[in-house]
């Protein structure tokens, strides 16, 4: 709950800087939260296309991670999706060829990372 | 051809065009179509949205997601904007003004396309601008609540042509956009589906390596008001494409080219079951309907490979 | 009874705090109260953070401002308490009503809320009849429940009056089914 | 010094247009502004200038695409009448919200229905309340003169607002009268180019133009568009002191025209103004004390200095060329208006004259005069001159 600008202070014209959404957590819409199976994973990239929220975290990695099967997989490697902009549609889950992801009720994730 | 993998660097993290934090409902595939088609600009892209869910959501004030020029005006005229944009630019090179080069592209919902937005998009394709016009077509005004637009298909129930008593929905078959767009002799048209990444990808490169103006048409299924689980988005987009409810082809310097052709064409049932908007068709006294719209898909169909097959310019 | 009977709910688009604002706003009506009902219109997406008021009065309501001191705040969605702060204007002798499995102190501190706070696992009870979640109905019951300000009949016959034409007899029922629970379940 | 030419009111727009070389032009043709998109297009075609030209399938294109030229960073100009601005008022309307300093050309044209292709206000009159800045123009050399002006006004960072300005169409628009064109060279210094400081072009600063506001800040960018509008005087009266060096002409916000001991005033707009006064002098020499008041900056309305300049003057006719059915009409509202604050208030009637081309007649605004030093006045209903029945 940001203050609130006067008038006086508004940008000339209706215009905004870039990106500015990022300021805005989507998480909260959640219902249903995607646990990511690392040790399934391939990688493939296929969750990270087709999330509508560009909420899968990507990177580069020359070492590599161990993904499905103790496999090492090097390159464009997928992290853990960010719960801050994820809206729980399931989509990744549903898509996943590995059936690396799995959704599970908000408030029992929740009980259960706490009790970790 | 990139990889999916490059793809998905260009999509993600700090030079993604589009970010996180808009307000699509969950599990709407916009997101995912408008962050592909950008990707494949290898020029920075400067964006116009009719008014409808991706302005809307993309951009409540005082949070934007675009990464990337974008400007909003009004709803029919995403084109007819992109027009004067690209006029600027061009003066503006031409005076020395400015030097960076751009790709321009307007997006607009199946509403501001086909039916309020159609003069505007004819005007801009008879003159030639150079610029790309994506349609993101979700089948009627999803973004106030499921009314009919000249893109709904045959049968289904919308609120403004509801299904009743004596209405089985909208009795008309959606309007040809992909056609009429080619009929303007541009070079390069094409139909795509939120689905197919790839074939999104390479769409929108050749869209915007056109020489003058190029539309892309995008079937996006819309969870909320199509009605069906916010996990399945991506599933009715591959039912849409193997019914050939939808099929995937484009029009380059007039020449059709079908890019998927599904080896055992599902049935049309497949893709309606589940979606509220067609829930009524399969109540008793209207299975005519479904006869009649898996005729007119075969018709369809039958008609695009003639098309294809014949060679002959658009 | 207070001159005005003032419900805040507050749920995500798709959970139906508009549309559980109505029932509970028809049924009074139907009760001979005036009503007023609405929700805040913004630029609704499902998942999105909505909000829905119902009055309830002897009198015509003339004014038709939004509720900021209500006596009862429903929230229809446990993880909307991140970012709204659900309370506000509510008095410590108000009713607070979460969509919850446990009241935990967790919940109080988030709504920053020091009066009653009360549980009703709306979504499992949705879930387990309807396999949907719209936890609206079973918190409309729990509201019955603590509050009387209408009749479990009068909430049953709008359900149906509602419902009917558009989902059928069988799916009445079960909503119908599930507002007993929401009313039988409550929790402290 | 100029040079002076025999051109009409469009082509003086026209010529203004040429001197200041817009990046973009984007325009459709309807009658009586047709001449001005042709003239300027000719220009385009022989090299003259090398404005980029668009031209649309419509005006509400027109005006949509003047909107992305200007938010692209061009200075881009319009120009239309009537049915054409009818069309394109959404986009009018969403223009000064994004402070885009446009500079459209609008040639006065009475409103369907009936169709009628004739001069009258009703065009201009329905978009007085959206934000954009109002000038009118008598005749053709203060067309030329005020296109350049609005240039400078509108694009001003304490304004950033849009300019329509007005000419009546054929009177003005299609009459050949001398008009003094100033040297390109220091007209061109003095419009200047656009600044990019707002370009979307600038690609290295991204940016969001026209998102969506709720009611959390709807009503303070509104209120911000009203103090840019408040700006507007000061602006103009700079502005059209610098232009003065060129010109050797004054720019006030309304002119007055033998006032000064006047028993009964005019007050008209645009053309109709130059018949007032010949009227003015007709009677003055029949030793009758009447004067005129013509507005010229009629958005932003200057409430001020209309009534410190009518403080004196009994008896005020307003004259309008449109109607406000059912309500006062419009230019006879802002008079009243300005001279409520007054301790002694005129008394004041309202005519309505020349409606779709109807001619107004020296001797018809002589005949008014007489009516209003008679005092045979009635407040609560509006006359009209040249009507039948």
């Amino acid at each position: 709950m940001t203050e609130r600008r006067t008038w006086q202070e508004l940008e000339l014209g209706v215009e905004l800087p870039a990106a500015t959404s990022l300021g805005y957590k989507t998480g909260g819409w959640r219902v249903l939260r995607p646990i990511f199976n690392a040790s399934e994973c391939t990688h493939c990239m296929i969750c990270v296309s087709y999330c509508p929220d560009m909420a899968i975290p990507i990177a580069k990695s020359e070492e590599g991670v161990a993904g499905k099967g103790g496999r090492l997989f090097k390159g464009v490697v997928r992290l853990a999706t960010n719960l801050d902009y994820c809206k729980g549609c399931g989509i990744c889950a549903h898509e996943c060829p590995s059936k690396a992801i799995s959704m599970v009720r908000e408030e029992e994730a929740e009980q259960a990372s706490c009790k970790l | 051809m990139p990889t999916l993998q490059e793809i998905a660097l260009k999509t993600t993290g700090a030079d993604a065009r589009i970010v996180s934090g808009h307000r699509m409902c969950s599990g709407c595939g916009i997101g995912s179509i408008v962050k592909t088609v950008l990707a494949a600009s290898d020029k920075p892209v400067v964006v116009v949205s009719a008014t409808g869910c991706l302005e809307v959501v993309t951009t409540i004030y005082p949070f934007t997601a675009w990464n990337t020029p974008w400007m909003h005006l009004t709803f029919e005229n995403a084109a007819s904007v992109a027009s004067g944009i690209e006029a600027a630019y061009k003066v503006l090179k031409r005076r020395g003004k400015i030097d960076e080069e751009v790709n321009i592209l307007a997006v607009g919902g199946d509403g501001g396309t086909y039916d309020i937005g159609f003069q505007a998009l004819s005007g801009a394709l008879e003159r030639r601008h150079k610029f790309m016009y994506l349609v993101y077509d979700n089948e009627g005004y999803m973004n106030t609540g499921n009314q009919r637009s000249g893109a709904t298909p045959f049968g289904a129930n919308t609120t403004t042509v509801p299904a009743g008593k004596v209405s089985f929905g909208k009795p008309q078959w959606r309007k040809n956009l992909v056609e009429i767009a080619a009929a303007h002799r541009i070079s390069y048209v094409a139909q795509a589906a939120v689905n197919n990444t790839m074939d999104l990808y390479k769409k929108a490169q050749k869209g915007f390596s056109a020489d003058g103006p190029a539309v892309l048409a995008v079937l996006q299924p819309c969870p909320s008001n199509w009605s069906f689980d916010s996990s399945l988005t991506i599933q009715y987009s591959k039912l849409a494409v193997e019914t050939n409810f939808w099929p995937l082809y484009e029009i380059e310097n007039g020449i059709v080219h079908i890019n998927t052709k599904p080896s055992n064409r599902k049935p049309i049932e497949d893709f309606l079951k589940g979606q509220t908007r067609f829930r009524h068709l399969f109540r008793p006294g209207n299975e005519h309907v479904i006869v009649e719209m898996q005729k007119m898909i075969d018709d369809e169909w039958a008609r695009l490979l003639k098309l294809e097959e014949s060679g002959i310019q658009f | 009874m207070k001159e005005v009977y003032e419900v805040r709910m507050h749920g995500r688009a798709g959970q139906g705090a508009k549309s559980g604002s109505q029932l509970l706003a028809e049924a009074a009506f139907k009760e001979g109260k005036y009503i007023q009902s609405f929700p805040e219109y913004g630029s609704e997406r499902r998942g999105a953070p909505t909000v829905s008021y119902t009055k309830i009065a002897e009198k015509v309501l003339k004014s038709h401002e939004p509720i900021v001191t209500p006596d009862v705040v429903m929230v229809l969605d446990f993880g909307i308490m991140r970012s709204i702060l659900v309370a506000a204007g509510l008095p410590d002798t108000g009713i607070l009503i979460v969509n919850t499995k446990v009241c935990s102190t967790e919940i109080k501190k988030l709504a920053q809320f020091n009066g009653t706070l009360y549980g009703v696992d709306a979504t499992g009870i949705s879930l387990e009849l309807l396999g949907m979640d719209t936890p609206n109905v079973p918190m409309l019951g729990a509201l019955v429940k603590l509050t009387g300000i209408v009749k479990m009949e009068s909430l049953e016959y709008v359900l149906r009056e509602h419902f009917l034409p558009k989902i059928g007899e069988e799916k009445v029922q079960k909503n119908i089914s599930m507002l007993r629970r929401g009313y039988e379940e409550v929790f402290k | 010094m100029g040079v002076r030419k025999a051109i009409t009111g469009a082509q003086a727009a026209a010529e203004a247009m040429r001197q200041i070389n817009p990046d973009v032009v984007v325009a459709y043709p309807i009658t009586p502004q047709t001449p001005i998109v042709e003239e300027f297009a000719k220009y385009v075609a022989d090299g003259i200038v090398d404005t980029e030209m668009v031209p649309v399938e419509s005006e509400h294109s027109a005006m949509s695409a003047t909107v992305g030229a200007e938010t692209a960073g061009a200075r881009a100009m319009s120009a239309t009448s009537s049915q054409g601005l009818a069309l394109m008022w959404e986009v009018v309307a969403a223009t000064p919200g994004l402070r885009l300093p446009i500079v459209m050309s609008l040639v006065n044209r009475a409103l369907s229905a009936p169709i009628n292709i004739h001069c009258d206000h009703s065009d201009v009159m329905g978009v007085t309340t959206v934000g954009w800045i109002q000038i009118f123009s008598e005749n053709a050399q203060e067309v030329y003169e005020n296109t350049l002006l609005a240039i400078r006004v509108a694009e001003d960072n304490r304004v950033q607002l849009p300019v329509m300005v007005n000419q009546d169409g054929f009177i003005t628009s299609h009459a050949v009268e001398p008009v003094e064109i100033f040297d390109d060279a220091l007209v061109q210094k003095f419009v200047g180019v656009r600044s990019l400081d707002r370009a979307l072009l600038d690609v290295e600063h991204a940016k969001s133009v026209g998102p969506l506001v709720l009611p959390d800040y709807y009503f303070e960018f509104k209120r911000a568009q009203e103090e840019a509008m408040s700006k507007v005087f000061e602006v103009y009266h700079e502005v059209g002191t610098e232009l003065s060096a060129i010109t050797g002409k004054q720019y006030p916000f309304f002119e007055t025209y033998r006032i000064d001991d006047a028993k009964a005033v005019v007050v008209v707009l645009n053309s109709a103004a130059g018949t007032a006064k010949a009227a003015v002098d007709a009677m003055r020499a029949q030793g009758k004390k009447v004067g005129l008041l013509k507005p010229i900056l009629f958005r932003p309305f200057p409430y001020a200095e209309v009534r410190e300049a009518l403080k004196d003057i009994p008896v005020i006719g307003v004259l309008d060329r449109s109607m406000d059915f059912g309500a006062c009409a419009p230019v006879y509202s802002e008079f009243r208006n300005a001279l409520w604050e007054l301790e002694r208030r005129p008394a004041m009637q309202s005519y309505i004259y020349g409606l779709g081309g109807r001619d107004i007649m020296t001797t018809e605004i002589e005949a008014v005069f007489e009516e209003l030093l008679s005092g045979k006045l009635d407040p609560e209903h509006q006359r009209y001159i040249g009507l039948r029945g």
